[in-house]
C-alpha cells in the first residue's frame, strides 16, 4: 500500500532534493537565527560611533594597533603550537590504542578525563600546579634533583606561551585522540590485509595507507580545534589575564577588554571582523590543503 | 499526510520526546522573589545573603541573592544596565566601577529617595572617603549607592620575624626594603615581601600605594597624565627591588597566591585587603596563628597612602521596585546590620563599628583599618579608568617580568594613556 | 611481546601528566585549606574532609546548579545530534547543484568562526527580546547552535567513509532514504555518533560564559558559573571549587563510559566494505 | 515483466555517459549488457534502478513510466559487483531484510529465509557476519537477498568479477540455472565478453554510451555490427587489417597482404574508399609447407591450451592470431604460411567502422 502512494510522489531528483531540504533546514534556520542577527548587529557596531554616526575609524585604528599586532601574533603562535601538539600525541595515542590490548577500554577512558573538567577547574589548577613555590611540578622536580630556581613557567616572560599552550594540550588533546581513533576504527581493513602481503614496514603502512585514508578524519578534528584555538579565551583568561607583560595576551582576550571592559563594543566588534577574516582564510587554506590531495569521495 | 518515505512510528516517538523534552525545560520559574540583587561571590556576597534571609523573616519580602563571579561580575551588570533589563534590583559594585556605571545615566540617585522618606541623605556615622566614592562625579557629585562593605589596603608584616630580627613595625618604604633583605638574609625559606604583580588589576592595585607614597600619581589634578615623572620612574624601580625579595614567580602572582605565601609562612610582608584578616588567625587555614601584624600602608616622600576599595549597594533605573530596593539597602547598611556584616567578616563603613569594643576585641587590626580607611584615596576617578588600568597594568608587569626597566616601562605606559584621552576627549 | 611492553610503557607515560592534574583537584576537594598547600606537598597522608563537598551543597545551590546542567546539556545534545546528523547526512549523501554541499558545509563551519566576545551582546538582545532571558530553554537554543557546525562536520566525515552501496543495497531492498539511514548508515556510524554525543555533551555542560550572561538566577544557572563563583576576588575557595569540579566531571564522566560501547563497535565490525 | 528504454540519454555535466539509448528487454529474458570500463553499462543499469536520475528520455516497466521513480517503488532486485552486505548483520538478518521492510510477518521471513538458504547451501552460515565469509559465499548471499522476494526484474553488476577464476564458472552456470528457473527478467553487467557470450538470451555491445550492437550472443560473434564490436567480443580477438580493395584484381591488399575477396564482399566494398578487413583467428590456416595463395609469416609466439592452440606471428608489419588444433606446436620465429577462409572473412568501412555490407 505503500507502494501506491509512492508513485505518486514524483520525480527521483526532486524527491532527494525535497529530502536534502527537509534535512537541512532545521539546522541551517537554527544556525541562521543565532548567527545572522549578531553578524549584522555587530557590522553596524564596526562602523558606527556611539551615537550612531557612520565611521570607518575603527577599521583604520585597527591600523595603529600595535598591542592587537602582537595579540595576533600571540594568537598564531598559540593556535600553530597547541595544535601541532595535540594533533601529534593525539595521533599518537589514538595508533596505540587501535589495537586489541588488555585494559584498552580503561585506557581510553581515562586519556578522555582532562576534557571533561570545566575549564575554569582546569585553569585554576593549573595555576598552582605552576606556582614556583607550591606547585607540584617544580616540587616533584626538585625532589629529582631539578634546580628549578628559573622555571617560573607562567610567570616567565619567556615561558608564559609554551605554559599556557601545554595546559591547553593536556585539556584538548583527548578531543584529537578521540575523533582520531573514531577515525581509525571506521577504516575498511582491505588495504592493510593486502599490504601486509606486500610485505611494507609499519610506517609505510602508515604513511600510504593510514594517512591517506585518515586524511578527512584529520581535516575536521583540525578544523573543530583551529576555530577554537584561535578564539581561545576562558583559560588564559583565568591563568594569566594575558600577562606577564602581554605575553600571553591572545587577540581574543583583547577584543574581550575593548568591549567588556573599556565598553568600547564598536571597536571590539570592528577588531573581531579582523580576527573572522583572519580565521575564515586559514581554514578555507586548511581545507584546501588537508582535503584537496585527497582522491575524491564522490561515487565514480 | 505524511510522505511515505518516513518511518512513521520513529518520527512520532521522536516528535514526543522533544516535546516532552522541551516543555521541562521552559516551564515558568517560581514565584517572582519581589528583589533580586545581584552580588560578588565571596565572602561579602555570603555576608548579605545571610542579611537578607533575616529581611525576608523580618519585613516578609522575597530577596533573592544572586552570586556571581568577580571575574565577570563588572560586564554581567553592565550589559544588564545597558539593556534595562531590570532583572536586578540592587547591584553591588565595586567601587572603581563607580564612574563607568553612572556614566551609562542607568542608576539611579539616591538623594531623591531619602527625601522622600524627609532624610537629608546618609547620616555621619559612615566615613567620608566611603561616602564620596558613592557619589559621581567622585565626593560631591550625586549619591548613586550606599557602602558596604569598607575594604581599603592594610600592610600584612610578620610579627614574630620582626622581633627576632630586632626590627620595628615599618613606617617607610624604605625600611619594608631594608627588612625585607634581613629576613631574607636570615630566614633561608622565608622571602622578605610579596606582591600581586599579575597583569590587570591586581599589580595596578598593589602599585598605587607605592607611586602615592613615593610623591607620583596616575594623572594629575587637571586629569593630565603623569606617569612619566621621577617620583614614578623612583617608585616603579622599587617595586623592582622589592620583586628580588619576593618568591619567584610573583610577577604572575594574584591574591590567593600572596595569601598562600603570608599562611604557609613563606613570606613575611605583603599588601593585602582586609578579607584575609579572619583567615590569618584561622589554624585550619594558617600556619601562622598570631604571628601576623597589621599596620597602616607605608609612606615614603609622602605619608602612606592605601588605596580604598569599598563594595557598594545601587539600585538600577531598570528596577521595577526601586522604594522596595531602597529601603532593602537603606537598612542592610544600617548600624546593627552592618555590625552583624562585620560580625561575619566585612569591614564596615561606619566610624562607630570600628570602635566597637566587641568587635575590636574580634579583629585586633580594626584601629589601624580605622585609620587606613580614613586616610585612603580612590583609583583615579574616570569612566575611562578601565583601560588606563589595563595599559599601566600590562607595563607594570612587563617591568616586573623583566622584560623592560622601570624608565622605558613607565614612559610607554604613559605616551599609551595619552592616546587614551586624546581617542575619549 | 616486546612491541606489547612498549605499547604499555608509552600508555603508561600519556597517563601520569594526564591523570595528574585531576588526582590533584580531587585531592583538594577532600583536604583542609591548611593543607592544599603544604610544601612538600601532600600527596596521600592528609586528613580528609568533606566540609567543601556540604559547602557546595547544603551552602550554596549546587545541586540546582547541576540539575539545570544536566537539563541543559543532555537537551541540547539530544537536539544537536538530531539535527546535526539529519544535516551531515544530506550534505554527505544527497548532491545539490552547483557544489552547494560545500559552499553550506563551509557556512556552517564559519558560524563558529565568530568569537564569542562578540556574538554575545546581539544574542543577548535576541533572546531578550524574544522574552527567553533567564530560561533554560534560551540556553539549550543556544548550545544547539555551538555544537551544530561540530556534529554536522563530524558526522558527515563518518558518513563519506560508509561505501555508497550499502545504502543503495537497502534501496534496491525496498528501504527508503530515511529507513536506509537508519538500518543500514546509523548503526556503521555509531562510533562516530558516540564520540560525537561526548563531545557534545562535554561542550554544553562545560560552557561558561553565555551561560552567565543568559541566566541571572538561581533557578536557571548551570554548574560552570556556579564553579566561576568560588574563584573570588581576593581568594580562590580551592576546596570547593575542587569539589565542585569533581562533581562536574562526574555525570560526563559517566556518559562517557557508557558512550565506549559503541566505541569499540567500530573496531568488532572490521571491514565495512564487502 | 518487459523493461523499455526509451531515448534514455543521461549526462555528467558536460560528458554524456549514455546517449540516447534504445532497447527493450522482454519478460524472463537475460539481456546482458557488455563493453569496456566506463562505456555506460553500469550508469544504463544504475538509472534502471533508479540510483541514478536520467536526464532525458523514459524507461517503462510494462506499460508504466519507471523514469522518476523511487527505487523500492521500481521493485527490482539488484546485486552489486561488491555484495555491498550489511556488516553489522548476520547472514539470515541479511536476508532477511528486504522481507523485514516490506512488513513481512516474524515467521514468514524466517520461513522464506530457510528455504532460500537451502537453495543457496547457506543454511550454516546463516548465523555468521558477512566479514566471515569467503568470496563465493559473499556471493551466493547477495544473491540470496535479491531472490529472496519477487522483484520485477535482476539487475547484476558483474557479480562475477571479485571471485575466483574457478569458483566463477560454477557460479556462472548457477546462475544462468537460476535465471532460468525463475524465469525473472534480468539485466546484467560485465566486461568479460565470455560471460556475457555464455549467459545472454541477448547481448548488448556498447561503447562511450552508444550501443553498439543488440542481438543474441552468436550474432554478436559471427556477425559483429562495426569493427568495435568485432574487435571487443571474441578472445583472442579478430585480427583487423586496414587497406584497399583492387576492385581489378577482386582482393584486398595491405601493404605485405593481399587476400582474394569473395563476390559478396566485393560488391559491398564499393561503398567505401578503405575498408578493414577481419577474421576470426580460428578462421586463419596456418602450415608449415606454403600452398598456392598462401602467404608467408613468421612466429612470435605460440601458445598451448591443451584442447587448442594459439599462435600469434607476424606477417610483414602485421600481428595477426591463428587458433589451431591442439596437437600443433611452432617455435619462436619459425617460417610458416597462412590464409584466411574466404567464406567467413568480415569487411568493415574503415571510416565509419561500420559492417559492409
Amino acid at each position: 500500500m505503500a507502494e501506491t502512494q509512492e508513485s505518486v510522489h514524483g520525480e527521483l531528483g526532486r524527491a532527494d532534493r525535497r529530502l536534502a531540504l527537509l534535512l537541512l533546514a532545521p539546522a541551517v534556520l537554527v544556525l541562521f537565527t543565532l548567527s545572522a542577527y549578531p553578524l549584522f548587529y555587530s557590522i553596524r557596531l564596526s562602523l558606527t560611533t556611539p551615537t550612531g554616526a557612520w565611521t570607518p575609524g575603527h577599521f583604520q585604528r585597527i591600523f595603529s594597533d600595535r598591542l592587537f599586532g602582537t595579540a595576533l601574533l600571540q594568537t598564531f603562535l598559540y593556535t600553530a603550537g597547541a595544535l601541532a601538539l595535540e594533533l601529534a600525541l593525539g595521533l599518537l595515542l589514538a595508533l596505540l590504542l587501535n589495537r586489541s590490548l588488555a585494559g584498552r577500554n580503561l585506557f581510553r577512558t581515562l586519556l578522555l578525563l582532562p576534557m571533561l573538567m570545566p575549564p575554569v577547574v582546569a585553569a585554576v589548577i593549573w595555576r598552582l600546579l605552576y606556582n614556583p613555590s607550591f606547585g607540584l611540578i617544580n616540587g616533584t622536580l626538585q625532589s629529582l634533583g631539578v634546580d628549578t630556581s628559573g622555571l617560573l613557567w607562567i610567570a616567565g616572560q619567556r615561558t608564559a606561551l609554551a605554559s599556557v599552550i601545554l595546559v591547553d594540550v593536556w585539556q584538548w588533546t583527548p578531543f584529537m585522540f578521540l575523533l582520531l581513533l573514531a577515525g581509525l576504527q571506521s577504516l575498511p581493513a582491505e588495504p592493510y590485509e593486502a599490504a601486509q602481503m606486500d610485505g611494507a614496514t609499519r610506517w609505510q603502512v602508515f604513511r600510504d595507507i593510514t594517512w591517506p585514508l585518515l586524511r578527512p578524519t584529520v581535516l575536521v578534528a583540525v578544523l573543530l580545534r583551529l576555530l577554537d584555538l584561535l578564539r581561545v579565551f576562558d583559560q588564559i583568561f583565568i591563568l594569566t589575564e594575558g600577562g606577564p607583560g602581554f605575553a600571553t595576551e591572545t587577540a581574543s582576550l583583547y577584543i574581550y577588554r575593548n568591549a567588556f571592559r573599556f565598553v568600547n563594543f564598536h571597536y571590539g566588534a570592528a577588531l573581531s571582523f579582523v580576527l573572522l577574516a583572519i580565521t575564515t582564510v586559514v581554514s578555507l587554506w586548511l581545507i584546501r590543503m588537508l582535503r584537496g590531495r585527497t582522491p575524491a569521495a564522490e561515487r565514480s | 499526510m505524511l510522505p511515505g518515505w518516513l518511518p512513521k512510528t520513529d518520527l512520532v516517538f521522536l516528535l514526543l520526546t522533544l516535546a516532552v523534552l522541551l516543555l521541562g525545560t521552559c516551564q515558568p520559574s517560581p514565584p517572582v522573589p519581589q528583589l533580586t540583587i545581584a552580588v560578588n561571590a565571596g565572602v561579602e556576597g555570603d555576608a548579605l545573603k545571610a542579611a537578607a534571609a533575616d529581611y525576608e523573616q523580618r519585613f516578609g519580602v522575597r530577596v533573592q541573592i544572586v552570586e556571581l563571579p568577580y571575574a565577570n561580575l563588572f560586564e554581567k551588570q553592565l550589559v544588564d544596565l545597558l539593556n534595562r533589563t531590570g532583572a536586578y534590583d540592587v547591584l553591588m559594585l565595586d567601587d572603581p566601577w563607580m564612574p563607568r556605571y553612572a556614566a551609562t545615566g542607568e542608576l539611579t540617585p539616591l538623594e531623591p529617595l531619602f527625601a522622600q522618606k524627609a532624610l537629608t541623605g546618609p547620616d555621619d556615622d559612615f566615613l567620608a572617603p566611603c561616602l564620596a566614592v558613592c557619589r559621581h562625579p567622585y565626593g560631591n557629585g550625586n549619591l548613586y549607592a550606599l557602602p558596604y562593605v569598607g575594604n581599603s589596603q592594610l600592610f600584612f608584616y610578620r610579627q614574630d620575624l620582626f622581633e627576632k630580627y630586632g626590627l620595628a613595625a615599618p613606617k617607610t618604604w624604605a625600611e619594608v626594603g631594608r627588612a625585607a633583605r634581613a629576613i631574607l638574609r636570615g630566614e633561608r625559606k622565608v622571602y622578605g615581601y610579596v606582591m600581586r604583580a599579575a597583569q590587570g588589576n591586581a599589580v595596578v592595585a598593589d602599585f598605587m600605594p607605592l607611586l602615592w607614597a613615593f610623591g607620583g600619581d596616575v594623572l594629575d589634578a587637571q586629569g593630565n597624565p603623569v606617569l612619566n615623572s621621577p617620583e614614578a620612574i623612583a617608585a616603579l624601580q622599587f617595586m623592582l627591588e622589592l620583586g628580588q625579595v619576593s618568591p619567584p614567580g610573583y610577577a604572575s602572582f594574584n591574591a590567593d597566591e600572596v595569601a598562600a605565601h603570608l599562611l604557609q609562612g613563606t613570606a613575611a610582608m605583603s599588601i593585602n585587603w582586609p578579607a584575609w584578616i579572619p583567615a590569618v588567625d584561622d589554624p585550619s587555614k594558617s600556619r601562622v596563628v598570631g604571628k601576623i601584624g597589621f599596620s597602616a600602608v607605608p609612606g615614603g616622600k609622602r605619608a602612606g597612602v592605601a588605596a580604598i576599595g569599598n563594595w557598594l549597594l545601587a539600585i538600577p533605573r531598570g528596577s521595577r521596585r526601586v522604594e522596595l530596593a531602597f529601603d532593602f539597602i537603606l537598612w542592610a547598611t544600617n548600624s546593627e546590620q552592618m555590625r552583624i556584616s562585620a560580625e561575619r567578616g566585612n569591614p564596615p563603613t561606619r566610624r562607630s563599628l570600628f570602635q566597637n569594643a566587641s568587635l575590636r576585641a574580634k579583629y585586633r587590626s580594626y584601629p589601624v583599618q580605622l585609620h587606613s580607611l580614613e586616610t585612603s584615596r580612590p583609583r583615579p576617578r574616570t569612566p575611562l579608568w578601565n583601560e588606563i588600568e589595563n595599559v599601566l597594568g600590562v607595563y607594570l608587569s612587563k617591568a616586573n617580568a623583566g622584560e623592560l626597566g622601570a624608565e622605558d616601562a613607565l614612559r610607554q605606559a604613559h605616551a599609551q594613556i595619552i592616546q587614551i584621552l586624546k581617542r575619549n576627549p | 611481546m616486546r612491541r606489547q611492553a612498549w605499547v604499555y610503557l608509552l600508555l603508561v607515560a600519556a597517563l601520569l601528566p594526564t591523570l595528574l592534574p585531576i588526582y590533584w583537584v580531587v585531592t583538594i576537594s577532600l583536604k583542609s585549606v591548611v593543607d592544599q598547600f603544604a610544601v612538600p606537598p601532600l600527596w596521600f597522608r592528609f586528613a580528609a574532609t568533606g566540609e567543601h563537598y556540604r559547602d557546595i551543597f547544603f551552602v550554596r545551590p549546587f545541586g540546582r546548579y547541576l540539575w539545570n546542567s544536566g537539563v541543559v546539556a543532555a537537551v541540547a545534545t539530544l537536539l544537536a545530534l538530531v539535527l546535526g546528523t539529519a544535516a551531515a547526512y544530506a550534505l554527505a549523501r544527497l548532491p545539490m547543484k552547483r557544489n552547494w554541499n560545500r559552499h553550506l558545509s563551509f557556512w556552517i563551519l564559519s558560524t563558529r568562526m565568530i568569537p564569542p566576545i562578540v556574538t554575545i551582546l546581539p544574542l543577548f538582545l535576541l533572546v531578550r527580546d524574544v522574552g527567553l532571558l533567564n530560561t533554560r530553554l534560551a540556553l539549550i537554543v543556544v548550545y544547539v547552535g555551538f555544537t551544530l557546525p561540530f556534529v554536522i562536520w563530524m558526522m558527515r566525515g563518518f558518513f563519506e567513509e560508509v561505501p555508497p552501496e550499502l545504502e543503495e543495497a537497502a534501496l534496491m531492498d525496498g528501504s527508503s532514504r530515511l529507513r536506509a539511514l537508519r538500518d543500514i548508515v546509523l548503526p556503521l556510524v555509531a562510533p562516530g555518533l558516540a564520540a560525537t554525543a561526548i563531545f557534545c555533551l562535554i561542550i554544553a555542560w562545560n560552557e561558561f560564559l553565555f551561560a552567565l550572561i543568559l541566566t541571572q538566577t538561581d533557578t536557571v544557572m548551570t554548574l560552570p558559573v556556579g564553579i566561576a563563583g568560588r574563584v573570588t576576588q581576593y581568594e580562590i575557595k580551592w576546596g570547593a571549587m575542587s569539589a565542585a569540579g569533581v562533581l562536574a566531571m562526574l555525570p560526563v564522566f559517566l556518559f562517557a563510559l557508557a558512550a565506549q560501547r559503541y566505541l569499540v563497535r567500530g573496531l568488532s565490525l572490521g571491514a565495512v566494505k564487502g | 515483466m518487459e523493461i523499455r528504454f526509451e531515448h534514455v540519454t543521461k549526462n555528467y555535466g558536460e560528458v554524456v555517459a549514455v546517449a540516447d539509448l534504445n532497447l527493450e528487454v522482454q519478460a524472463g529474458e537475460l539481456v546482458v549488457l557488455l563493453g569496456p570500463t566506463g562505456c555506460g553499462k553500469t550508469t544504463i543499469l544504475r538509472m534502471l534502478a533508479g540510483l541514478e536520475a536520467v536526464t532525458s528520455g523514459e524507461i517503462y516497466l510494462g506499460e508504466r513510466v519507471i523514469t522518476h521513480l523511487s527505487p523500492r517503488a521500481r521493485d527490482f532486485a539488484m546485486v552489486f559487483q561488491s555484495y555491498a552486505l550489511y556488516p553489522h548483520m548476520s547472514v539470515a538478518e541479511n536476508l532477511a531484510y528486504p522481507l523485514r521492510v516490506r512488513h513481512w510477518r516474524q515467521d514468514q521471513i524466517a520461513a522464506t529465509v530457510k528455504q532460500v538458504a537451502a537453495r543457496l547451501e547457506l543454511t550454516s552460515l546463516l548465523a555468521r557476519r558477512p566479514r566471515e565469509l569467503s568470496g563465493g559465499e559473499r556471493q551466493r548471499v547477495a544473491l540470496g537477498r535479491a531472490i529472496i522476494r519477487n522483484p520485477n526484474a535482476f539487475l547484476l553488476d558483474e557479480p562475477l568479477s571479485n571471485i575466483d577464476a574457478k569458483l566463477r564458472l560454477q557460479m556462472r552456470m548457477e546462475l544462468k540455472h537460476l535465471q532460468h528457473s525463475l524465469g525473472v527478467t534480468t539485466l546484467y553487467v560485465t566486461h568479460d565478453q565470455a560471460e556475457a557470450l555464455t549467459l545472454a538470451h541477448r547481448v548488448a555491445v556498447l561503447q562511450k554510451g552508444v550501443l553498439q550492437q543488440l542481438g543474441e550472443p552468436m550474432a554478436i560473434y559471427h556477425r559483429p555490427a562495426n569493427l568495435f564490436v568485432a574487435g571487443f567480443v571474441g578472445s583472442p580477438p579478430m585480427n583487423l587489417v586496414e587497406g584497399s580493395v583492387d576492385f581489378s584484381a577482386a582482393a584486398f591488399t595491405a601493404r605485405d597482404l593481399r587476400v582474394p575477396l569473395p563476390e559478396a564482399l566485393l560488391t559491398a566494398a564499393r561503398q567505401a574508399a578503405r575498408v578493414t578487413l577481419g577474421v576470426r583467428p580460428e578462421r586463419v590456416r596456418l602450415a608449415r609447407q606454403a600452398e598456392t595463395g598462401w602467404l608467408a609469416g613468421r612466429v612470435y609466439v605460440c601458445e598451448a591450451t591443451g584442447n587448442e592452440t594459439l599462435v600469434s606471428f607476424r606477417a610483414g608489419e602485421h600481428r595477426l592470431s591463428a587458433r589451431v588444433p591442439g596437437t600443433q606446436r611452432y617455435d619462436f620465429e619459425e617460417a610458416v604460411w597462412f590464409t584466411f577462409d574466404p567464406a567467413h572473412l568480415h569487411l568493415f568501412d574503415a571510416a565509419t567502422g561500420q559492417a559492409l555490407p
